[in-house]
């Protein structure tokens, strides 16, 4: 049997050195200011898309409430920034001062309790990952233990979603309703609004979703990752092997779903505010096409699909608004139709045979793993 | 900025004034370009490096042209549009042309916040009028503060917002909603109140105004209820209402509820002709969608309707109706988008300058009477100072305007004993 | 709440607070149906679904323009024409559809999710497109916007009389096409055993094609139907589809008669929880209940216990 | 009748109906130490559904089911597989898209937890119990190769492999020769007699000469009902078994 030289764990790191060379060496010295901060907003969805790759490409759970976990990542830390925001002196024209503004309107006169913790910068930085997961514990194991699966799971996330999104925006004397939360300026004293910070910014989110992705390359390479494979073809014979189905696809649900309240952390700080828009059906929906253009298999083909989608809606929107909903849906079509495998599988189809030629060895390549999530 | 400065320039004021008066008259925007001879050098009016031109000067329109929004902000777009097609018939400001760089905020606040600053930090853009919902306008509100822009935003809001970046056309919500409440008090001699809205941030406020205002006047509530954006089923509460029989019911239902709610209390045999119904959500365009005849009796309490009966307003919906056909009907909003690119033409020519900082100086106390709605006045508070009128919905999607109040509302977006 | 009110007022409240519920009750089965079919029969999710239903309330608007322009002494009937017009043009689309798009994908449900989704992105622009980003109003006869008066106190809407009458007459014919017509045999033996339907001559493909079609179909009427209580505009067929997908997924995928007591059960409880909370809290705990039934019961109210 | 704890396996009274429909109807059988039990009937005889509710597949509406004198029917299904009963379906379930390494690997009783399996090392015991367990089911050659594009014999023993290697106390295998050559049938029932050593087996066959090689004791289903127990030869000649089943 032969084998690629950029398949398996070498071929692996080569890709990731190369999208490390791509986002912290080529983007920040072709792009400007500007751009690049597009890019670290299009990086922060990353981080749902490879937490995806491994809940549906992987383990078969399709998820179309990712938004929810990015939202919560993304308000607990806009909470904390918040705060700080707040402060007596820059809110002394309020009736209650030092409380976040939209309270004041809401005739709140102090802090709600579950706010309080939000003044530590450690507590809020941990609650960006547990807060996700916790949720996302608690769904999956109601669900997975049930069994729960399939497009039952999606509608009922999709639910989930709703529900949230009604929550935050009816409670907006908690959450800031329907606006968000808005006008975040520093973190620890250090405004985060001017151009220097915004390029620390990016390449602090840069090398975090490097380092997720290591993660999520570790996690595959595990026993763990083949058990997901396993449980995606073969439920009944995972479980009938002695595994507890459900703890798996639990475990592989709260890191998707910490990944993307990572991401959601990262936004709130580079686009300096967070809002219900992203805990609904259409973004989380919106979330799953980036990494099925990615390729569902491929940690790093979600990056680059990311990346490619993200750039085509605010290239297409500025020269041609109408027709990007055609292009959009256009593009869900085609990437379930015509290449399912997305980005990923065409690189596996044509550009590695051509590399591995021009490398002297002429080998066929492997097949690429053209089997579709079952379910 | 004090009213000193407001009279200081009063006389070369009024000179302009009374041109620009006659501004919105097609007649007067048929004028010669004249200005364009006198021109002020670039250097002397744009300080901070503007995209600013000998000949042209850029300005940026950021709406949704996509998405759930792009419903109502198309009118602004349009109204947007024919004013500064008009101004540049006119000669443009200060001798310079206006070219618009149209962006789409696509529905996404986000997106808004990222075209913002696209327009602000590559596009150098001397002002932009857009945004629509609250969202939007939060969300871009820190980029033109910190990038220091300028934005003209149209739409009739909650309030509880200032800001030296941005003039706010449309009415806050104290403005809206008092002198509605206040005659519906003495002409319908109304005592109770049924409140009912979007679950947001625009029709909480403004309810939780509506309520301080009728338990002030020592009336009463007897329901308030919210529905999520996009609910469409109104039965129960149509219920409620029937069984607390209330006076009024005061409703703030936006999007697509709107429809499903009109037709629905029509259909459960709630005739607005005998009972009354104000709102301070549907503007004609609204009307579109949930069809004249479902809402015909209704009261609706805003600034402006289309069928204002003035030479200015006359004007403007023939002109409107001319660039972007017969059919087009005029809501509130579209007519304070209008506003925007003249009341920055004049504060511009006030200042003598496109400077962000010198143009937010001189916009307190620019008047102008060749508003459609009449008369308007930027306040210190950069809102604006307007009359509310209330109009009686009529089947065939237009308004009768059956009250005015007789002086302008001072705006109060942050109204003590309110909030 | 109910201090100060007679008890015959209390009663009459009463009555319309369950005509309300039987009204939403009969919205539900008429939106989740045509859904309901394509996911029972074959396993598909249609996320277009919501834009289906526009189609048929856009197509009822041209009518309703045409005959009013062209036709006036027809306008009292011409609802009829319209919905037999929706019918047609939701169900010609979806067959369409299930043509180019859903006949590959049958062995990835969860992909007919994306490319239904996809399409229902495209179907969202074409209408925008077509008759402009704001919403368009469906002008309807007189006498469908009215209400009965039963008693000084009880007024029945007529166009809720009207959804019901529809709800169930479209509900008997599914049935009698489904288990009483020879097609409905078809379908049902494809739905249970693709290979041996095919093996004994049924044609699936084309038995596929007029179930999608079918389902799409009674969604266009749906739509028609719902210009009567709802908005019709670009993305007005997305305020259906949550509610839409729960009560379909709730009901159970293998049963009609699921469906249906899903509608009935959600519809209850919203209604009765409206009446008493306050609007947004009612739908979330409305929302909540039903996930959280689905997390005790993950295969639906009603569905057959068969050897996996 | 013996104290149920003496077998390794007792079956009592178990019941399972699907809307009404009894499958399995109060049915109560024991399987010994290091038996070889085959269990035959007609289509829908409820065959695989008693493999299903002995191994918690399928919930049982009455009855127990006793293994070492613990009750499954109370357990999860993982659960069970930890108490030593492996099961292999009736077509080959493997995981195609892993290799015949990874397969074997993957049914490895070590790093059964979620943390466990992330810690799993493939450590020297794994590689040899893997070697030996593959030497077993003839594919000590095929290791590196793709699960998919084995031959479906091949995919059966490897199947076997996956239970073999977890070593347990009773086996329980749906019609383990479906589909293969004569050949590979004498491989298999040559690889059965050397695995029962220290477990027991059940099978369900169809293929009456396979039966005959293997079976220490049939046991005859028919309606979710025992009809007839006892040594092949037995089983052969009972009337009532010749009438339903072997006559036709």
């Amino acid at each position: 049997m032969t084998r690629s030289f950029l398949t398996g764990t070498r071929g692996e790191l080569l890709g990731v050195g190369v999208l490390a060379l791509l986002v912290l060496l080529v983007l920040p010295l072709s792009l400007d200011v500007f751009r690049l901060n597009l890019v670290g907003k299009y990086l922060t969805y990353a981080f749902v898309a490879v937490g995806l790759v491994l809940c549906w490409g992987s383990a078969g759970i399709l998820s179309l409430g990712q938004g929810i976990f990015f939202g919560l990542g993304g308000y607990c830390m806009a909470m904390f920034l918040k705060l700080e925001a707040s402060n007596p002196e820059a809110t002394k024209i309020q009736s209650t001062p030092g409380i976040p503004d939209f309270m004041d309107w809401n005739q709140l006169t102090s802090l709600p309790w579950f706010w309080e913790p939000f003044h530590s910068l450690t507590f809020s930085l941990a609650a960006v990952v547990l807060v996700p997961s916790a949720l996302a514990f608690v769904i999956g194991v109601a669900m997975f233990k049930r069994r729960v699966g399939g497009v039952y799971f999606a509608i009922i996330t999709q639910a989930i979603a709703a529900i949230l999104t009604i929550l935050i925006v009816g409670q907006q004397g908690y959450t800031g309703g329907i606006n968000g939360i808005t006008d975040l300026r520093t973190l620890k004293g250090w405004d985060i609004r001017t151009d220097e910070a915004k390029l620390v910014l990016y390449f602090v989110n840069a090398a975090l979703l490097l380092g997720c992705i290591l993660l999520c390359l570790a996690v595959r390479r595990s026993k763990l990752g083949r058990i997901l494979v396993a449980l995606r073809d073969k439920e009944d014979r995972v479980r009938f092997s002695g595994y507890d189905v459900a703890n798996f696809k639990t475990f592989v649900f709260c890191l998707a779903a910490a990944l993307a309240g990572v991401g959601g952390a990262m936004f709130t700080l580079q686009v300096g505010f967070m809002s219900p828009s992203f805990v609904g059906i259409v973004p989380s929906i919106e979330l799953v096409i980036y990494c099925a253009v990615g390729g569902r298999l491929s940690l790093l083909g979600a990056v680059y699909g990311t990346l490619l989608v993200n750039w085509a809606k605010t290239s297409f929107s500025e020269s041609f608004p109408e027709l990007w909903l055609f292009a959009m849906g256009a593009l869900f079509i085609g990437v379930v139709m015509a290449f399912p495998n997305g980005l990923a599988g065409l690189f596996q189809t044509h550009v590695v045979p051509r590399l591995d030629r021009l490398r002297g060895r002429g080998l066929p390549p492997v097949p690429g793993p053209t089997r579709m999530a079952a379910e | 900025m004090s009213s000193d400065d407001i009279r200081k320039d009063s006389h070369d004021a009024l000179r302009r004034k009374l041109l620009l008066g006659m501004a919105a008259l097609p007649a007067a925007a048929m004028m010669p370009r004249l200005a364009f001879a006198q021109a002020p050098a670039t250097a002397a009016i744009n300080t901070t490096g503007l995209a600013v031109t000998d000949s042209t000067v850029k300005v940026g329109i950021l709406h949704s042209v996509t998405g759930t929004m792009s419903i109502s902000e198309t009118g602004s777009v349009e109204a947007e549009k024919l004013a500064i097609q008009q101004i540049n018939e006119m000669g443009g400001v200060l001798g310079r042309k206006i070219e618009f760089i149209q962006e789409d905020g696509a529905s996404d606040w986000p997106t808004f916040a990222e075209k913002s600053r696209k327009l602000l930090v590559n596009d150098k853009v001397a002002a932009v009028f857009g945004c629509w919902t609250s969202a939007s306008r939060k969300a871009v509100l820190p980029v033109f503060e910190q990038y220091n822009g300028m934005l003209y935003y149209p739409t009739f809001y909650e309030g509880l917002e200032q800001s030296k970046n941005v003039i706010y056309t449309g009415q806050e919500a104290t403005q809206q909603i008092l002198a509605g409440l206040d005659w519906v008090f003495k002409e319908k001699g109304a005592k109770s109140f049924y409140l009912i809205g979007s679950d947001y941030i625009w029709p909480r406020t403004s309810n939780k105004i509506a309520r301080k205002h009728i338990e002030k006047n020592g009336f009463k509530v007897a329901g308030e209820e919210y529905f999520p954006l996009g609910h469409t089923q109104f039965n129960s509460v149509i219920n409620k209402i029937k069984l607390t029989k209330p006076d009024v019911i005061y409703a703030i239902v936006v999007g697509g509820s709107n429809v499903a709610f009109y037709k629905q209390l029509k259909a459960a045999g709630i005739d607005l002709k005998k009972q009354t119904l104000m709102t301070i959500s549907v503007t004609e365009d609204e009307m579109l969608g949930i069809g004249g005849e479902n809402i015909a009796g209704a009261y609706a309490c805003m600034k402006y309707f289309q069928s204002l009966d003035n030479p200015n307003n006359k004007a403007f919906v023939e002109a409107f109706k001319k660039m972007w056909g017969a059919d087009s009907v005029i809501g509130d909003v579209t007519q304070a988008a209008y506003l925007g690119p003249w009341l920055w033409k004049l504060t511009v020519e006030k200042a003598g300058s496109f400077d962000i900082d010198k143009v937010a100086a001189a916009s307190p106390g620019i008047e102008f009477k060749g508003a459609p709605e009449g008369y308007v006045r930027i306040h210190e508070n950069h809102h604006l100072w307007s009359k509310t009128r209330i109009g009686l919905a009529k089947a065939d999607g237009q308004f009768d305007v059956i009250h005015e109040t007789a002086e302008l509302m001072e705006p109060d977006p942050f109204p003590k004993g309110y909030q | 709440m109910f201090d100060g009110y007679s008890l015959s007022e209390l009663g009459s409240i009463f009555a319309m607070q369950g005509f309300a519920g039987l009204i939403l009750f009969s919205v539900f089965v008429l939106m989740a149906l045509g859904l309901a079919i394509i996911f029972g029969q074959m396993g598909v999710i249609n996320m277009a679904h919501g834009e289906f239903m526009i189609l048929g309330a856009y197509v009822t608007f041209v009518c309703s323009h045409l005959v009013g322009e062209h036709a006036p002494w027809l306008f009292p009937g011409y609802f009829f024409i319209a919905m037999a017009l929706a019918f047609v043009a939701s169900g010609s689309l979806g067959m369409l559809v299930e043509w180019s798009l859903i006949r590959f994908l049958y062995r990835r449900p969860l992909d007919t999710l994306l490319a239904t989704w996809g399409l229902s992105l495209i179907m969202q622009q074409i209408f925008r497109s077509t008759f402009g980003a704001r919403e368009v109003g469906v002008t309807l006869p007189d006498w469908l916007m009215g209400s009965l008066s039963l008693t000084d106190t009880i007024e029945v809407p007529i166009n809720g009389l009207f959804v019901m009458a529809l709800t169930m007459t479209i509900s008997a014919v599914v049935y009698a096409v489904l288990f009483r017509a020879r097609w409905g045999r078809g379908v049902r033996a494809v739905m249970q055993n693709r290979v041996m339907a095919g093996a004994v001559g049924i044609n699936t493909e084309k038995v596929d094609r007029y179930t999608f079609g079918l389902g799409c179909g009674i969604a266009g009427v749906a739509g028609s139907a719902f210009t009567m209580v709802g908005s019709t505009g670009p993305t007005s067929g997305q305020l259906y589809i949550v509610d839409t997908f729960l009560v379909v997924v709730f009901g159970g995928a293998q049963s009609l008669i699921g469906t249906i007591a899903s509608a009935f059960t959600i519809s209850q409880a919203q209604s009765t929880m409206e009446f008493f909370l306050s609007g947004s809290m009612a739908k979330v705990l409305t929302l909540l209940t039903v996930v959280g039934i689905l997390m005790l019961r993950p295969q639906g109210l009603f569905v057959l216990k068969v050897r996996r | 009748m013996t104290n149920a704890t003496d077998f390794l396996l007792s079956v009592e009274g178990l019941t399972v109906s699907f809307d009404g429909f009894k499958a399995v109807d109060d049915l109560s059988f024991y399987v010994d130490e290091n038996e070889i039990r085959v269990i035959i009937g007609p289509n829908g005889a409820g065959k695989t559904t008693v493999l299903d509710l002995i191994c918690g597949r399928t919930k049982a509406s009455g009855g127990s089911v006793k293994f070492r004198g613990k009750e499954l029917t109370a357990m999860r299904e993982h659960q069970i597989v930890h108490a030593g009963v492996g099961r292999k379906f009736q077509n080959p379930s493997i995981y195609d898209d892993l290799t015949v390494f990874e397969n074997l690997e993957i049914s490895y009783p070590r790093g059964r937890s979620v943390w466990g399996a992330l810690a799993f090392k493939r450590d020297a015991a794994v590689r040899e119990r893997i070697h030996e367990i593959a030497e077993m089911i003839f594919l000590a050659d095929h290791l590196e190769q793709r699960a998919e594009y084995l031959s479906h014999g091949q995919k059966q023993w490897l199947e076997i492999g996956m239970l073999l290697i977890q070593d347990p106390q009773l086996l329980m295998l749906d019609e383990p020769v479906a589909g293969m050559s004569v050949n590979e049938r004498v491989k298999t029932a040559e690889l059965l007699n050397r695995i029962i050593a220290d477990r027991s087996v059940i099978v369900i066959e169809h293929d009456m000469k396979f039966v005959e090689d293997i079976a220490h004791k049939v046991t005859v289903l028919h309606q979710g009902k025992i009809l007839s127990e006892g040594s092949m030869e037995r089983v052969k000649n009972d009337p009532k078994v010749v009438e339903v089943y072997l006559g036709h």
